[in-house]
């Protein structure tokens, strides 16, 4: 009974904050419902049973992903007073769609139609009653899905590497301080001597190449 | 005999190809060179050719000088030549020097393409009639969409585009139907080998009903039929002389041995049942173009209409399945190749001269050129099929043909007979009878040493085919007689094996 | 009343649909249709953490895990792609994305 | 060491992920300038061939590594040399392009390895999360790659449609792969081929909904109608080599990874997934060629003649035979070929450094460069299905194996469509040697030329030698349909 | 090998003239060719002793095997040179009648500058026409039928320059392809029926089809009756009956000489030998033979009338001709064939002098061709006026009964009589035929009236300059005139007479009863075409020598009917009304409206309603997001809830989902 008032709890201010994010006018208060979405959902996960990825959702979704949006939100300096959530002409339509679509898998789950669902949480397996959800996970994280492991590494460097790609700036205006050239100046390439022309104006070498 | 040890089919066929890679490696500017290498190569192959003719072995139906390598795993690469389809090779051979000549200076931009062109349309038209396999068949029968597509449009008239599309457009829609029936028959016989589909394959009457229909749409599109034959003017007004040749003379003929070689023989029953829808084409075809010919105001307008009527004496021909039916189809699509080649050469003659087509332009040209109007006469009566010339006897023999068949048939196809006097004769009388009063033409040159050497043969075999059609006729005597016995022999035994319980 | 699997999977259809409906519902920001994306994987995430309990398997677990992974991933690419856009265009509403079109 | 050598047959993986980083490492410590992204560009291309030499030399047999999660067998590694021959061509495609664009960086050759790797993972995945892992690889590398040239706005437009049409798309992939993790315990093919037998899956309405979520995944993946309308726009304003690359190795990596899913896990569904991909493929190919008609840039007709040829493809794997995969692998070499040779005509569309991407600029061709309006010609011809050009045998063997399977109707539509689809060809082919010549190009660059010419001799030549291809094919398919 | 040379002999003489004329120049081409001729002429009478006069009992046709044809399955058409006794005599006619026309136009053609071409032409026509009176299957009779067409058509249309001429030319050609039409359906019947097309195999199992049946469009036809009239539409076409007459007058545009040799002495005589050479079949189809006898007579007379009020003295010969070719089928068609070649044999002798004699006078009057423009010549041109009267009295059949007379007496009489012997119904035929005799005398009379007597109406200058033409125009019509006189008294008795049987051999199958009964017709019945003739004199000469300004009354009185006659009843505006406008405005019709309306307009419609469908396609990719994600929302949808309907789950869902 418990277990199910936290559900009911969780899955309806889940689906309540998830409703805010999409139609929040601004997108600080939508992230800021992506973060309650987080949280609930994380309760759910524990009610689940799945105490790592709770606590990871929390760690790396809150803690990191969701405050990279606040960032970008805040750093992209958007007009808010622009940022109207209107509604649009044929949003009944995509409603009407989206509903059914919904309607049919609620309907699935809910009519048992789909075979093979399982009733119960059942009794763990044999053998691993022992165990933490967290040790089960870390048993076969680096053994059995080591490749998986190895390939969600690359997925991450190629974030990495484009995320650097595509928003690393070398501004080019910009004078920045170079030690190693600093350090390097001798009086052969820091000073230069010219000869002035009567009447004529002393330009460097440099400048008078433009 | 050494002949039948080399692959002498093959040799034919991708002899212009070579010519046309020659052609490719020469440097730009020689446009005089690419017309003679074209025509030399033209000239080897015709002669090459001829060699078939002369060691062809006229008391046999079966395939002659074959050739079968490896290709697509279960399709092979099969050459071969029967009775039927022999002729046809020869007489592309024959007609592309003539082409070629014909194209000699009315062709000034872009030579060398034209002469590739040409070439690899060669290839393609000499495989069509060999092939052996139904997959090297739709192969080159659907290649040649390309060079004639790039002849009608590069070096076509002002509505060139439009016709172009019409017809490349037209046949690939028809004749994707029958890639689709090709491999029907693939998936039920296990074989696109043509020889071994003639002999063993028997098709269920309904799978032949639809297998008919779709090789129909793409050879009633070729051919062309009424209703599908309005590609045929566009593309004959636009194209170059040389091309309307081509296109007259081989490419249509490729619809008729299309019928023949697989239409007939491969769906006997449905022919029988779908005899009657090519009859009724048939005849509107000879008598709805007749009169749409009768008004026409462009010389090549009125012969491409013609060539519509033509068409529908030979598909009715061959659909009466009589020995004459059939003999007379062949010798007429033979004829036609010769006789509609050479009033597109006629009308190529004045257009280089005078650049219209246009019929009220001309009058009264018997004065300046005539020579031309003697030899446009004798095309003109081979045309109307007058007896004597090539055009009568497959004429006559197809009606011959119709009218053991049904009388109606022959009753309106006869009636074509006096509506074709009708057109040509008009159209003769407005280019070449009259006053000559138009001053642009009192000038006019009659025909050049090299326009000679162009019609010269096709009159000679104009009117020597027309009394003596013997090395036609004994040439595809067996292999009509067989293909004839067989299609009796099938509809016996599908009505007999009707009658059964 | 006990809460089955099928409750986990209803709220999971709620928020995948939500996911969606954001992206084609919301005409002015791009950083919220990356939000309604992140919300379909979380449904997705619930839905197999809820299979994974209901299986006893832990497998729906860890794709749960790597979901979690390529989605951080995929967060900060599209971020890095909304920044760059911005920076050309000098706006993020979606109404303005249509240079192409037909 | 064991554990070591056991790992042999992933090394191609192996050695592309290695090499990737020890070229990024490399990179990094270089001066940033084009000269180290053309050097990094042939390094990757150089490590493109060892990988396959590396796949070419993997044994004949099938072999699962990683608890079944990765497999190797004679269809992945047919997949995989075209993969990376579509990616080595689309780099040597683009070198002149960034360096002139000023984008010529050593980490975009490191992307399109790691996007390899991503495909790779795909053809090579035995299990839902190695699908969804290398798919999300090479999707995100892709993204970056589409807006890469990140001083256009076209460019990182083109960038975002991908990326968040692309989420969209992976939500649902995962949505479907969780419901059929749900329905049935596993997420390992083998796993499931085994449960499905039978057709014990077909009563089950729960997994047939994840079904149509995976395959509406992948659908976008491979741009087939409904799921297409992504490319054009995408196909627009990316970078054209990022195009071309697109247009060919992702494309391959998709269809590969449908071809396993479908007929590894879901060999018993295939009355089910037939219809979804009937629907598919008869839709893309309607809609692909109409649209086609209608477009002057040359980058949009391409993306929806590359929609049209997709639903090709699905004919063949419609057919759900082995002769069917045969069908699709043949098709996807040729349109790779037919596809990277249109690209570099694109490519070679300059005049002053400026690119003119509208198919009005290729007017007169034929006139002003024929060697490359020939070469243009006849992969227009061979797309649209001439013979003898190879584009002819792709579309006779996905219909052959079609009306073999019994599906005469969608033979029949994809007759009708491919005449549609020869009237925009035509259009183009009308432009370059009917129309009256427009200013003469620039020279293309060695690149541009070579993968023109080497393209083109492949398109006219199949007809001459077609036995390697279809017995690789051959081959691939046997390995993938037991 | 004689036989060859009749044939081919004018075959190379034309080939000479044709390929080389210009090359070897106007004269040696007249020459060579004209040589050529008079020797196949002098062959063709050798041939015609031999083989007609030969006492052979047993007359069969030699055959002279030339060259193989068309051979296809059953079907064997040779090249083949049949020779028996009517074979004969139209080698002599033609062979005959051509050397003089040849000879006659060495002269006539003198101003030409295009005579090789000219006389290429003749031979052509002179060679076509031999292969057809020589055929030996049905085949090369066609051969020879639509060749002598062919001549004619170019010979017709020789002056090039005159729009008449082409048009004329062109009808020609049309119309006797609307006989052929009838005449090839005829021997594609024929083949259908025997399986052969060999006159002497098709003759052989004639009788055994008699009374059968087949079907012909629809309708179970008599056989042989069905074979005889179609085949008999090629002799209505060739010979310029009633209803395909209208060509005929027309081809007057051609030179006279051609006027002579085929639009009177030969090639319109062809119908007429076709029914004769067929005589064992239609003797086999009495229907047929009415149908023969009724339109011969409906020409007969209807040619008459036409020939009454012409002007143009060229077309009143045209319509005599018309009207005599009627008398030989009307002859023939009562079973009288031997008569109605007997007529064809001595009017070509008497009508190519008629006509040529006429080519004389217009040649004497500069091409004038108007009656009306002419009168009094007599003095000027007396040779002519003598030929033509000589040639006047033939036709008019002037004769004394039960003694002999011109050629015309006694071949014309002899057709009335039978006509008379068959009993036609009513004796519509004989009695036509009388009329059409008077009618005939009178138009003969008028001619030579308007043209020689009386005071001239030409105009002075042309009058004063008119004079006789020269030798080698007149030698022709001496040689002409000979046979007009002498013809009909000479071979009256082998021909028609009581040595028929061995004359004819097995050439011809005349009805035997007919040939008695002609001879035992009642005396007024053998009197009565004299009395036409006679009346038919007087009532010229009231006209136009007594009283010159009756014609004018008369036909004010009779108005209507004169205009009738005089535009030849209407039927040019009649096929132009029915035929010829109709067709053209069909060609039209379905040139734009079914080619360009329907058919093309379906495919360009086809074309644009892709381009209608292309633009809204691309307008459904509007370039947002939103409608893109929206339109995978909507196939996810479709996909989903077509596979929640039960239609889509596969034959194992047959049972309620869910249950396992």
């Amino acid at each position: 009974m418990l277990t199910a008032g936290f559900f009911y709890l969780f899955a309806v201010l889940a689906i309540a904050s998830a409703t805010m994010v999409i139609v929040a006018r601004n997108p600080v208060h939508a992230v800021l419902f992506l973060i309650l979405t987080f949280f609930n959902a994380a309760g759910l996960f524990i009610l689940l049973g799945a105490e790592f990825l709770a606590m990871l959702l929390v760690i790396v979704y809150v803690g990191a992903v969701a405050v990279l949006f606040l960032f970008v939100v805040m750093m992209l300096d958007v007009d808010f007073a622009e940022l109207r959530a209107g509604f649009i002409k044929n949003a009944p339509v995509g409603l009407l769609v989206a509903g059914i679509v919904l309607v049919e898998l609620i309907a699935l789950f809910v009519s048992g139609a789909a075979g093979g669902l399982p009733s119960a949480i059942p009794a763990a397996a044999p053998g691993t009653e022992m165990l933490s959800n967290t040790e089960q996970i870390g048993r076969v994280l680096y053994t059995k899905y080591v490749y998986f492991f190895q390939a969600a590494g690359l997925v991450l460097l190629v974030a990495m590497v484009g995320a650097i790609v595509l928003t690393l700036r070398h501004r080019e205006g910009v004078k920045r301080q170079s030690i190693a050239a600093q350090n390097a100046r001798t009086p052969a390439t820091g000073l230069e001597m010219v000869k002035v022309a009567s009447g004529g104006a002393v330009v460097p070498s440099s400048e008078a190449k433009r | 005999m050494i002949i039948t040890t080399q692959p002498i089919l093959s040799i034919i066929t991708f002899l212009p190809l070579v010519g046309a890679l020659f052609i490719a490696t020469l440097p730009k500017a020689a446009a005089n060179n690419a017309r003679w290498v074209a025509l030399w190569t033209t000239i080897v192959t015709f002669f090459v050719s001829l060699l078939i003719w002369v060691n062809f072995d006229t008391s046999t139906p079966a395939f002659q000088f074959v050739e079968e390598y490896a290709w697509l795993g279960p399709i092979k690469y099969k050459m071969g030549v029967d009775g039927i389809s022999m002729l046809f090779v020869i007489l592309t051979t024959f007609l592309m020097p003539l082409c070629v000549l014909a194209s000699w200076q009315s062709i000034e931009e872009r030579v060398k393409e034209y002469m590739i062109a040409f070439l690899v349309l060669e290839t393609l038209m000499i495989g069509v009639f060999c092939a052996l396999d139904l997959v090297l068949f739709y192969l080159f029968f659907e290649g040649g969409l390309i060079p004639m597509f790039l002849i009608i449009g590069v070096w076509g008239g002002p509505r060139r585009v439009y016709a172009s599309f019409k017809f490349f457009l037209y046949t690939l829609l028809g004749s994707l139907l029958m890639l689709i029936a090709i491999l029907a028959i693939y998936g039920y016989a296990g074989t696109t080998d043509i020889p071994a589909l003639l002999a063993t394959t028997r098709l269920p009457p309904e799978m032949q009903f639809w297998l008919w229909l779709a090789f129909f749409a793409s050879f009633a599109v070729k051919m062309p039929m009424w209703p599908v034959h309005t590609w045929l003017p566009d593309a004959h007004v636009e194209a170059p002389t040389a091309g309307s040749v081509i296109l007259a003379a081989i490419l249509l003929k490729m619809g008729g041995y299309g019928f023949l070689r697989f239409s007939v023989p491969m769906f006997p029953l449905a022919t029988e049942q779908l005899a009657p829808l090519v009859f009724a084409m048939s005849v509107i075809a000879i008598i709805y173009t007749s009169l749409v010919a009768f008004v026409q105001e462009d010389m090549k307008k009125l012969i491409a209409y013609s060539s519509v009527a033509h068409m529908g004496f030979v598909t009715m021909g061959i659909f009466t399945v009589t020995t004459q039916g059939v003999d007379g189809a062949i010798f007429q699509m033979l004829s036609h190749g010769i006789v509609s080649a050479a009033l597109f050469l006629c009308v190529g003659v004045v257009y280089d001269r005078m650049h219209t087509r246009e019929i009220a332009a001309y009058g009264g040209l018997a004065d300046r050129m005539p020579l031309y109007a003697a030899c446009f006469m004798v095309f003109t009566m081979a045309n109307v099929g007058l007896p004597g010339t090539s055009g009568f006897v497959g004429e006559f023999l197809t009606l011959l043909g119709a009218f053991k068949v049904n009388t109606w048939v022959a009753f309106f196809a006869t009636f074509g007979v006096i509506l074709s006097a009708c057109y040509a004769l008009y159209l003769y009388r407005a280019v070449i009878f009259g006053k000559l009063d138009k001053p642009a033409l009192k000038m006019l040159p009659d025909l050049s040493a090299r326009e000679i050497a162009v019609l010269a043969p096709l009159v000679i075999l104009t009117i020597l085919l027309g009394f003596y059609p013997a090395p036609i006729l004994d040439v595809t005597a067996v292999s009509v007689k067989n293909l004839v016995a067989q299609y009796e022999s099938a509809i016996a035994g599908a009505s007999q094996a009707a009658t059964l319980p | 009343m006990t809460i089955g699997l099928a409750h986990y999977l209803t709220v999971a259809a709620c928020l995948f649909t939500l996911g969606i409906l954001g992206i084609f519902l919301n005409r002015k920001n791009v950083i919220v249709i990356l939000m309604s994306v992140e919300l379909m994987l979380l449904a997705v995430n619930i839905n197999l953490v809820a299979f994974s309990a209901y299986l006893g398997d832990i497998t729906g677990q860890i794709f749960a895990l790597f979901i979690l992974t390529v989605a951080a991933a995929e967060a900060a690419i599209g971020l890095a792609i909304i920044v760059v856009y911005y920076r050309n265009r000098g706006s993020i509403a979606v109404e303005d994305i249509n240079m192409m079109k037909g | 060491m064991d554990t070591l050598v056991s790992y042999a047959p992933a090394l191609p993986e192996i050695a592309l992920a290695a090499g990737a980083m020890f070229l990024l490492t490399l990179g990094v410590f270089r001066e940033d300038t084009a000269r180290t992204g053309h050097s990094i560009g042939w390094l990757s291309i150089g490590l493109m061939a060892i990988v396959a030499l590396l796949v070419g030399w993997g044994g004949a047999d099938r072999v699962e590594l990683f608890d079944g999660a990765y497999v190797s067998d004679a269809f992945s590694r047919f997949s995989k040399i075209l993969i990376l021959a579509a990616a080595a061509a689309s780099l040597i495609l683009s070198f002149g392009y960034f360096e002139r664009a000023k984008i010529m960086k050593f980490e975009i050759p490191v992307i399109v390895l790691l996007s390899t790797i991503g495909m790779f993972m795909m053809v090579s995945a035995n299990d839902l999360i190695s699908l969804y892992l290398g798919l999300e690889l090479m999707s995100l590398a892709l993204y970056v790659l589409a807006a890469v040239r990140r001083d256009s706005l076209r460019s990182s437009e083109s960038g975002l449609k991908y990326f968040v049409l692309g989420a969209l798309s992976s939500g649902m992939l995962l949505y479907g792969a969780s419901l059929i993790y749900g329905f049935t315990g596993t997420t390992s093919f083998t796993a499931l081929a085994a449960a499905l037998k039978d057709g014990a899956g077909a009563q089950n309405v729960g997994l047939i909904v994840g079904l149509v979520f995976l395959l509406v995944g992948l659908a976008f993946k491979i741009s087939a109608v409904p799921f297409h309308m992504w490319t054009p726009d995408v196909y627009e304003g990316a970078p054209t080599p990022v195009t071309a690359f697109f247009a060919g190795a992702p494309k391959v990596a998709a269809v590969a990874l449908l071809l396993r899913v479908l007929h590894d896990a879901f060999p018993g569904m295939l009355f089910q997934w037939q219809q979804i991909i009937v629907f598919l493929s008869v839709a893309s190919m309607l809609l692909g060629s109409f649209a086609a008609i209608g477009q002057t840039s040359i980058k949009r007709l391409l993306a929806f003649s590359s929609i049209a040829n997709v639903g090709f493809i699905l004919i063949g794997l419609a057919a759900g035979t082995e002769y069917g995969v045969t069908s699709v692998l043949i098709y996807l070499a040729i349109y790779v070929v037919m596809t990277l040779g249109s690209f570099a005509v694109v490519l070679a569309m300059r005049r002053k450094d400026e690119m003119d991407e509208t198919i009005q600029s290729l007017a007169g061709l034929s006139q002003t460069n024929l060697p490359m309006a020939l070469a243009f010609a006849a992969l227009l011809f061979s797309m649209a299905g001439i013979p003898p050009l190879a584009g002819f045998f792709a579309k006779l063997y996905v219909f052959d194996a079609a009306i073999k399977a019994g599906l005469m109707p969608l033979v029949v539509v994809g007759a009708l469509s491919s005449v549609v689809g020869a009237f925009y060809y035509l259009r183009v082919v009308k432009i370059m040697f009917f129309d009256e010549p427009a200013d003469k190009f620039s020279p293309a660059d060695a690149g541009v030329r070579w993968v023109l010419g080497l393209s083109a001799a492949l398109v006219i030549f199949y007809v001459v030698y077609p036995a390697p291809l279809i017995d690789a094919a051959n081959a691939a398919a046997r390995a993938l349909v037991p | 090998m004689i036989y060859s040379a009749i044939v081919f002999l004018p075959l190379l003489g034309a080939l000479i003239a044709g390929l080389f004329g210009r090359l070897i120049g106007d004269r040696p081409s007249e020459v060579i060719t004209t040589a050529l001729m008079m020797i196949a002429a002098a062959l063709s009478w050798f041939v015609f002793i031999e083989t007609g006069f030969a006492h052979d009992a047993a007359k069969t046709a030699v055959k002279v095997p030339v060259m193989r044809w068309i051979t296809s399955g059953d079907l064997e058409a040779a090249w083949v040179l049949r020779i028996d006794t009517l074979t004969a005599v139209m080698l002599i006619v033609v062979t005959t009648v051509s050397s003089l026309v040849h000879l006659y136009s060495i002269g006539y053609m003198h101003e030409d500058d295009s005579r090789p071409r000219f006389f290429s032409y003749l031979s052509l026509f002179t060679f076509a026409m031999l292969m057809l009176v020589t055929s030996d299957n049905l085949l090369q009779m066609f051969f020879g039928w639509e060749g002598v067409g062919l001549a004619s058509y170019l010979l017709i249309g020789f002056w090039y320059h005159k729009p008449e001429a082409n048009a004329a030319a062109i009808k020609a050609f049309v119309v006797n392809r609307v006989g052929d039409f009838g005449f090839a359906l005829g021997i594609f019947g024929v083949f259908f029926i025997f399986n052969t097309i060999s006159l002497d195999e098709v003759f052989r199992q004639a009788p055994s089809m008699t009374g059968k049946t087949m079907n012909f469009l629809g309708y179970d036809v008599d056989i042989l009756t069905t074979l005889c009239l179609l085949l008999f539409m090629g002799a209505m076409g060739k010979s310029a009956q009633f209803l395909l007459h209208t060509w005929l007058p027309d081809a007057m545009e051609g030179p006279t000489p051609v006027s002579a040799l085929i639009h009177a002495a030969t090639m319109v005589t062809a119908g007429v030998f076709m029914v004769a050479r067929l005589s064992p079949l239609f003797e086999q189809a009495p229907v047929a033979l009415n149908v023969v006898v009724f339109v011969g007579a409906i020409t007969a007379f209807f040619a008459a009338t036409v020939g009454l009020v012409q002007n143009d003295i060229k077309r009143v010969i045209a319509y005599s001709t018309c009207s005599q070719l009627g008398y030989m089928f009307v002859a023939c068609g009562v079973g009288a064939y031997t008569v109605g070649v007997f007529h064809l044999f001595t009017h070509a002798f008497f009508k190519a002098l008629l006509f040529l004699g006429a080519g004389s006078v217009i040649h004497a009057m500069h091409h004038e061709q108007d009656m009306r423009n002419m009168g009094g010549l007599r003095g000027k041109i007396p040779i002519t006026w003598a030929m033509m009267l000589i040639g006047t009295l033939a036709l008019t059949g002037v004769g004394i009964p039960h003694v002999g007379g011109f050629a015309g007496f006694h071949s014309k009489d002899a057709i009335v009589e039978a006509a008379y012997a068959a009993h036609t119904p009513g004796n519509y035929a004989f009695w036509l035929l009388v009329i059409a005799a008077f009618m005939t005398s009178f138009y003969s009379w008028r001619l030579m009236f308007l043209t020689f007597y009386g005071k001239t109406r030409a105009e002075p200058d042309t009058y004063k300059h008119a004079h006789e033409s020269p030798p080698v125009m007149l030698i022709p019509l001496f040689v002409l005139a000979v046979g007009a006189i002498l013809a009909g008294i000479v071979f009256t008795k082998p021909f028609i007479g009581y040595g028929l049987a061995e004359f004819w051999g097995t050439s011809v199958t005349p009805d035997k009863d007919i040939m008695h009964h002609m001879h035992e017709v009642p005396e007024w019945v053998y009197w009565s075409p004299f009395m036409a003739m006679v009346s038919g004199f007087g009532l010229a000469y009231l006209y136009y020598i007594a009283s010159p300004d009756l014609p004018e009354k008369t036909a004010t009185a009779f108005r209507p009917l004169y205009l009738f006659f005089l535009n030849k009843w209407y039927f040019d505006e009649l096929y132009d009304a029915i035929f010829v406008r109709p067709a053209k405005a069909l060609g039209r019709l379905f040139w734009k409206g079914g080619d360009g309306a329907i058919i093309d307009g379906t495919i360009d419609g086809t074309a644009a309603s892709v381009g209608w469908a292309t633009g809204k396609i691309i307008r459904l990719q509007t370039g947002y997001v939103y409608h893109y994600a929206f339109a995978m929302l909507i196939g996810v949808a479709l996909l989903v809830t077509w596979f929640a309907w039960p239609s889509g789950m596969g034959p194992a869902t047959l049972g309620p989902a869910g249950v396992r």
